[in-house]
């Protein structure tokens, strides 16, 4: 094995046991925390495959975005020092079953995909090139998606500020 | 002269001679982390030196002059006061989260200061997207703040992380403008690409008024993001007796306070960088004569003397400027920074892509 | 308006309270029960409109104890002292904080230094001592052989 | 004493502001109810230095109960004494000397300046600016010199006594003030620029902490606070008192009812007392600083009432004498009780940010209000 591989098995270990913790703890401030260790793994795992600009966008939008929105909403609910409840068995069951269900299936799909045709192809991951790709409305292009997400964005954004808005007249009336 | 960019090639080339390749990375990257190490202990203590003679300077009054000749072993004696206090929790709090919160905000500072470039040929990791990985980490301090304000069981504390939290989230966006600013003229996100491309005349002249722009903005959204004053709502020692820190002691809050002047310097290093060419020296169009003698100050002092000036504006902030107000603090970036900036930004794209610039 | 003309109109509106001059402030000495009434009339009344109560406090004469009211018309600039009696037992009197707000804050002081109940008054609780406070200390009666040293 | 909450019924955040609180300039402890920053509701909590001075009072003679007062208002004791000085005085009748007049003015205005430049360096502190308190403390320093060197204190100065002062002037005493007026004048147009001007500090006072006139006069308040609003409460202009009769000043009043309004009252007042004191330092008159007075005062059974303008408001002295040589009854009507009140009709719905700012401009001493 070498050093590189060495890491691999390191940073897959931290992200699985910093999810586990997250899944586990009854605190739900703590399980956010464990949350964003786990994504700071994933990224950790993207610089790994010197795909850094992958990796901080990782860092920038689930670590710096979703975990501080995700950390708002806990502030804001009440009494979030407290343990959660214990889940019930059934529950337990339940979601233990449909997790594994989830890795049959993926590792049939993994299994049956054979790696390595494209071993030898450089993957191009430098910023003008993604940015191009992003812009391209023809062939390999990602200008719809990339547009249809912006559209979908803003759509929740204008809904945000509706709601909110409605709060505040009814609070005045 | 001695020059930091030829050390680092000396070093790199002595040892690729005796070693292999593995154990000479190995080694180096010792080296580097206790150069950095030693370098954070080093700003640390002059940054809060450097505060206290600036505020006491304004403020006509001497500042630290017992411990050494004009004061200058004063934080060092105080940082020993500091890790000799006792380190208590508080009860009821997240005994976990309160002691982990003041690592992950100093662990973030460290990681921030890897690519930015001390001189010519001289940064830990000069990776191809130098400052979006900067704006990217920068982003996850917060996570510390709001830790640490949560976990100490303090309405105080957790007034500040929300302040905060509101606060470094909204201006990150302005922060982030001012810098893709800079890049869209560049056309690179790497440092040392930035500086490549000052080396005819910096950012803040050749980009005409709307670099100006950008760089005011940058220094605004910067000293919100440092929560300096006249931004420091997470402290407010006046509002909320000390904020997210309220409950810590000891070196735990020594963490903190450093973290804040790590990031002031990472900050103002970045914006010397962008927007003061970094550790290129100052040059006037064709005055050949003047130029040699610019070039012949090293680097290193160039990029220092660029960064602690930026420092001492917005230390000089702190002690001039009143608080504002949570509210206000919110509605100057969202109706004012934040549209100005994105104006800006287009008339930046049109300047890069027509070539006006110089 | 000068003092005399002043004490005559007063005399003129309550014939039945005694008024006379005082070493600073005409004094106008009420029934408790009719404090409200004279107030809300003071400050009503256009020609006088004592608008502002700049000091209400109480004094312990041990057979009863003394409400002292100081008015001021902000308009006019002349003065008046009401007094009333109270019974030293339990002393009670309605609060005059509905019509002037400053004496929410006198009241929860009279209250506590002096026991005087104030009917209507929108909190009234130990405002300088602490909920558990035994008696109350400027009451002539009031003894602390530990914290009072006498002379 | 009060029962430690976190949150309300409805799940509002409640804070202790204080009594140990970086903003309250005292132990002041005020419980405020919070929505997100928006303070809905503030009850003061007093009592934390509460000394039952007018208990103390009733025991003591009345040479000796002056100097109770220096405690109470620390950075009017002149003015405080003042008050005290004069119930005695017109209760036994006492004529004092015009020197002793002039001193007492003098003194009382350079007082009154001192407090409003420690009010301005701690207001500045309030909203985070904190170079501003050590220029203030620069000038107040040079007043205390001035004080220390006649009246042998620099903070409780008990120099006034009954029938005039104690001590004649110190031999440097008028060529000092003056030195004093010529430096004051030009560093108070540095405060201007400093902090008038600011406009984050001006977006910080305007249109906050609005109290209207008719709610100042009902809440009691005196002073630059309810000169702000409009009122015209400068006792030393309606009731004078001493030799303000004599002197040409005006009275500083505002009309914006809000925290800048009692602000900019402040930084004219100080220019005022400045005049005040012009006028009078070059003609103090020569002759006796004190009449003489019986060794033992005995005050004639009655009630006795004087009210001066300290630099917080109107302060009221009422005796209730038995002819006894120690008052039966004696009250402190303190201005900083009566403006406390109107703290939360001002703050209510503002942010903490403001409550800490509208603090500032009331400009509370505790030891006044807790007495």
């Amino acid at each position: 094995m070498e050093f590189k591989d060495i890491f691999f098995y390191l940073i897959a270990l931290y992200i699985l046991g910093t999810a586990l913790m997250a899944v586990n703890t009854r605190k739900i401030f703590r399980a956010s925390i464990w949350l964003l260790f786990s994504l700071i793994g994933v990224a950790a795992l993207y610089f790994w495959l010197n795909l850094e600009f992958l990796a901080a966008v990782q860092v920038a939008v689930y670590v710096g975005g979703i975990v501080v929105l995700i950390i708002f909403s806990i502030f804001l609910t009440q009494k979030s020092g407290n343990q959660m409840a214990k889940t019930e068995t059934t529950q337990t069951v339940f979601s233990a079953l449909a997790s594994l269900l989830g890795l049959a299936f993926l590792s049939l799909v993994l299994f049956q995909h054979s790696f390595g045709s494209d071993q030898n192809q450089e993957l191009n991951a430098s910023i003008e090139n993604i940015g191009a790709q992003m812009l391209n409305p023809g062939e390999g292009g990602f200008l719809l998606p990339f547009e249809a997400v912006s559209m979908l964005l803003l759509a929740a954004l204008v809904g945000s500020i509706v709601i909110a808005m409605k709060v505040k007249n009814k609070e005045n009336a | 002269m001695l020059r930091l960019e030829n050390i680092s090639s000396f070093i790199h080339t002595s040892l690729s001679n005796h070693l292999s390749e593995t154990s000479v990375l190995l080694l180096e990257m010792t080296i580097i982390a206790l150069a950095a190490i030693t370098l954070f202990a080093l700003l640390g203590l002059i940054l809060v030196l450097m505060e206290r003679k600036v505020s006491a300077w304004i403020q006509i009054r001497l500042g630290p002059n017992r411990v050494g000749p004009k004061g200058i072993f004063q934080t060092a004696a105080d940082t020993l006061k500091l890790v000799l206090k006792e380190g208590f929790v508080p009860d009821g709090a997240d005994k976990f989260l309160y002691k982990l919160a003041p690592f992950v905000v100093m662990i973030i500072a460290m990681i921030l200061l890897a690519p930015i470039a001390f001189a010519k040929n001289f940064a830990i990791w000069d990776l191809n997207i130098g400052v979006f990985f900067i704006t990217a980490i920068s982003s996850v301090s917060v996570i510390g703040i709001l830790m640490a304000g949560w976990a100490s069981n303090n309405q105080y504390s957790l007034l500040g992380a929300m302040r905060s939290g509101a606060q470094i989230i909204s201006y990150e966006i302005s922060a982030g403008m001012a810098i893709l600013s800079i890049v869209v003229l560049t056309g690179s996100l790497q440092i040392s690409d930035i500086v490549a491309s000052q080396s005819n005349g910096w950012w803040l002249f050749k980009g005409h008024i709307p670099a100006l722009i950008a760089f005011v903005i940058y220094i605004i959204a910067v000293t919100a993001e440092t929560n300096r004053a006249p931004f420091d709502m997470a402290e407010a020692e006046s509002e909320l007796t000390g904020g997210f820190h309220t409950e810590y002691a000891g070196m735990r809050f020594a963490l903190f306070f450093l973290a804040e002047y790590i990031n002031i310097f990472i900050v103002c290093a970045i914006g010397a960088t962008l927007f003061l060419g970094g550790w290129m020296p100052f040059h006037i169009g064709n005055w050949e004569a003047f130029n040699h003698i610019m070039d012949y100050i090293p680097s290193s002092i160039w990029f220092l003397s660029k960064t602690f000036f930026l420092i001492f504006v917005i230390m000089w902030f702190r002690w001039t400027f009143p608080r504002l107000r949570i509210d206000q603090l919110l509605q100057l970036e969202w109706k004012y920074l934040l549209p100005i900036s994105l104006f800006n930004l287009l008339l930046i794209t049109l300047i890069a892509i027509k070539g006006w610039h110089f | 308006m000068g003092t005399e003309e002043l004490i005559q109109s007063i005399q003129s509106m309550f014939p039945d309270a005694s008024i006379n001059m005082g070493n600073n402030f005409p004094e106008l000495v009420i029934e408790k029960d009719s404090l409200l009434s004279v107030l809300n009339q003071l400050k009503s009344e256009p020609t006088l409109a004592f608008d502002y109560l700049f000091c209400e406090t109480c004094v312990d004469w041990k057979s009863h104890l003394t409400m002292v009211y100081h008015l001021d018309s902000t308009r006019f600039r002349h003065n008046l002292v009401i007094k009333t009696n109270l019974d030293a037992q339990a002393p009670e009197i309605e609060s005059a904080c509905h019509l002037y707000r400053t004496a929410e804050l006198h009241e929860r002081e009279i209250f506590d230094l002096f026991g005087v109940k104030f009917l209507n008054h929108p909190h009234l609780r130990r405002i300088l001592l602490t909920d558990d406070w035994k008696g109350h200390p400027l009451r002539k009666d009031y003894d602390d052989p530990i914290n009072m040293i006498k002379l | 004493m009060f029962e430690q909450v976190s949150t309300s019924e409805n799940g509002e955040l409640v804070i202790n502001v204080g009594p140990q609180h970086p903003a309250t300039h005292g132990v002041l402890h005020l419980l405020i109810t919070l929505n997100g920053e928006t303070v809905t509701k503030l009850e003061p909590n007093l009592g934390y230095i509460h000394r039952s001075i007018e208990k103390m009072c009733e025991s003591l003679s009345y040479r000796q109960f002056i100097y109770t007062t220096s405690r109470m208002d620390y950075l009017s004791s002149h003015i405080n004494n003042h008050a005290c000085a004069l119930t005695v005085e017109s209760a036994l009748q006492i004529e004092i000397p015009e020197r002793a007049e002039y001193i007492r003015v003098i003194m009382s205005e350079l007082t009154r300046m001192a407090s409003h430049q420690l009010w301005w360096g701690a207001m500045a502190m309030d909203l985070g600016a904190l170079s501003p308190f050590f220029y203030a403390f620069r000038e107040r320093e040079s007043i205390n010199d001035i004080m220390e060197e006649t009246c042998g204190a620099r903070l409780t100065m008990n120099y006034f006594v009954p029938g005039g002062v104690m001590y004649d002037l110190h031999p440097n005493f008028v060529a000092k003030v003056k030195e004093f007026i010529v430096f004051f004048k030009s560093k108070i147009d540095e405060y201007d620029e400093l902090l008038t001007g600011n406009i984050i500090f001006q977006n910080r006072m305007k249109n906050i902490g609005i109290i209207s006139k008719e709610d100042a006069i009902s809440y009691g308040c005196t002073g630059p606070t309810a000169r702000g609003s409009g009122v015209s409460c400068d006792i030393r202009k309606i009731y004078p008192y001493s030799i303000y009769q004599k002197l040409d000043f005006d009275e500083v009043i505002e009309h914006g009812c809000d925290s800048f309004s009692r602000y900019q009252v402040r930084m004219k007042e100080m220019r005022q007392s400045l005049k005040i004191i012009e006028q009078l330092i070059d003609n103090i008159p020569k002759g006796e600083f004190q009449a003489k007075t019986k060794a033992v005062l005995k005050l004639p059974k009655g009630e006795f009432y004087t009210r001066v303008e300290t630099a917080r408001g109107e302060l009221g002295v009422y005796i209730v004498s038995e002819g006894g040589t120690s008052p039966y009854r004696i009250k402190f009507r303190s201005p900083g009780f009566s403006n406390l009140s109107a703290l939360e009709h001002m703050v209510k719905g503002h942010k903490i940010g403001d409550l800490v700012a509208i603090m500032g401009t009331l400009d509370l001493v505790i030891p006044d209000i807790d007495r």
